[in-house]
């Protein structure tokens, strides 16, 4: 028998369609005259052409230890091991037909779109609402960063204007205002009045303080504090007297 | 002609016009009926056979094909809301009233650093979440821009202040914003300060 | 419930299914038909209607749907554009996979005995026939493959027990004459098919 291998898929293809020529239920295989049909084959195919796939000659080889195996007497063993490879063999080639057979079985079915057919023409009731919004905020933010990001980066660079009352500027009020000064007074009086913010308020409260401190290191105003976190007092510091000083400024 | 070859016509047309992807013309079916038949006549009769039914035939552009009756299709309309997407800008837009609300259009410009069109602020007004806040009152007295009840809504959010902080969106909210803060600044009744 | 009342059954019926583009559910029909009517029984004698005529009304795929008779097949093929069938090899891809779904490739090359082109896949994923169904946890978490509700729509198939027993493939050579019936294949009753 020549067998032309190229019509088969691999080895396994050659081994069913050997097993279908035995003309048996798949269930009856004599797996060894499979075998020696399949090295025929493949004898014959090496006359012709020297190389073969690897897998055809892998196959060829595995199947001439299973022949060894088959041919050992009962009760063996090593006839066992080979008893179940034929087996497992059996099995695959049947598992690859019933594989075969289900392919048909779904080719000889009527398809949808090659025999029968739906509606070539759907009608589409479906209308669609788009008058709703679709908003979140995560995209709010997203739009909010994207918008100062994109500004931020377009505007040109400018140092922040400052927005705080500095000690330069504290210094100048304190020395214009304190000389009108005839007694103790809040420090927080000398604050301008037009502090919005409560950050505002505060920076400005530290930078008088801290121009209070200044000039009262040069003696030109005196303050105090009555108790701790009380307010800070300030008056000129052009009298003598000292007694009510406290240190816990 | 028999029943049953009369019978087979109709089936035969009746299965053209439902899988046909265009109208069926009279052409189309009288070269898939046997020779002879009239294709015309087949289609009146089956017109006639749908007439009560739940889907009809009808003629439209030149050609016959299957349809809803024209009474029950409102009961199978079905809508689908698909809520849509306000585009960039208007999103843009709409968040920087929200986070510098009271605030007029040449702020927002200024803000955005590009120009705004009517048409985005309209978008906004249409979809009811931003609202006049009064006039600003400098020269040309602007329309200050506030957002709406309808806008918090929108937004799942309970009050404004719901927001997230711009601080905590911001890394240098100052280098990134010229002081759009409603308040005056604080020189502004003083000598200037210097910075 | 008079005969006008169950004749407006079945065209509501008869609209809902003709218009929609997928199979209808007897969960759809029953919302859309008043309280207390059985859809159940709407549909079978809808689809006892319809047995004779140039389309029918079929279960497939967990849903109702119109369907031309498989008969008209040889004559609505002249006419109608159909696809290209699937090569064999493809067609035995299929069948590896409806059989022993969820599979990898290398399990389909074990199976068939040969390595599986590139292109087979190709062109039952493009058909819709196929997915991925996960990864499989073995080294190189190779892809798991399995069919589509498109499979069993394609096949007319109402699901994948309806694919007959390996077994009976094996021994009943009858299995494979077509059958001009859509009736549920031998198999329907049984356990869905081995793996």
């Amino acid at each position: 028998m020549l067998l032309r291998l190229d019509g088969f898929e691999g080895p396994l293809d050659l081994l069913l369609e050997l097993a279908r020529g035995q003309k048996l239920d798949l269930a009856k295989i004599s797996i060894l005259s499979l075998v020696d049909q399949y090295l025929a084959v493949i004898e014959g195919a090496r006359k012709i052409r020297l190389e073969l796939a690897a897998d055809w000659l892998v196959m060829a080889a595995w199947l001439t230890w299973l022949k060894s195996r088959l041919l050992l007497p009962k009760g063996h063993e090593a006839a066992e091991e080979g008893e179940s490879a034929a087996e497992i063999l059996a099995e695959r080639l049947r598992t690859l037909q019933a594989m075969r057979l289900a392919a048909a079985w779904l080719g000889a079915r009527p398809q949808l779109g090659h025999d029968i057919f739906v509606r070539g023409l759907p009608e589409d009731l479906v209308d669609t609402d788009r008058s709703k919004l679709a908003l979140d905020i995560p995209g709010l933010l997203r739009a909010y960063l994207a918008a100062m990001t994109r500004a931020g980066a377009r505007r040109q660079y400018r140092p922040a204007i400052l927005s705080v009352w500095t000690v330069k500027d504290a210094l100048t009020r304190l020395a214009l205002l304190v000389g009108n000064l005839p007694d103790w007074a809040s420090l927080e009086q000398f604050l301008p009045e037009t502090l919005g913010t409560p950050l505002q308020r505060r920076a400005a409260l530290s930078s008088t303080l801290l121009a209070g401190l200044e000039m009262a290191r040069g003696g030109a105003i005196r303050l105090r504090q009555e108790h701790d976190f009380g307010p800070i007092l300030v008056r000129r510091g052009d009298t003598d007297d000292l007694s009510d000083e406290r240190p816990n400024v | 002609m028999s029943d049953t070859d009369r019978e087979s016509l109709f089936r035969l047309a009746e299965a053209l016009i439902f899988a046909a992807t265009t109208p069926v013309t009279t052409r189309q079916l009288t070269q898939l009926l046997p020779d002879g038949a009239d294709a015309d006549a087949v289609l009146a009769q089956l017109r006639e056979r749908y007439a009560t039914r739940g889907v009809e035939l009808v003629e439209v552009g030149g050609g016959w094909q299957f349809r809803t009756a024209p009474d029950l299709a409102p009961k199978l309309r079905r809508v689908v809301q698909v809520p849509r997407r306000l585009p960039r800008v208007a999103m843009e837009t709409l968040a920087i009233i929200a986070y510098h609300q009271p605030v007029t259009r040449p702020e927002i410009e200024e803000l955005r650093g590009a120009s705004l069109g009517q048409g985005t602020l309209d978008q906004l007004l249409e979809a009811g979440l931003v609202a006049p806040r009064g006039r600003k009152e400098t020269p040309g007295r602007p329309t200050l821009w506030g957002t709406t009840p309808a806008f918090l809504s929108q937004f799942g959010l309970q009050q404004l202040r719901d927001l997230p902080r711009r601080e905590d969106l911001l890394v240098e909210p100052t280098l990134l914003t010229p002081q759009p803060d409603p308040a005056p600044p604080p020189a502004a009744a003083e000598p200037a300060p210097e910075s």
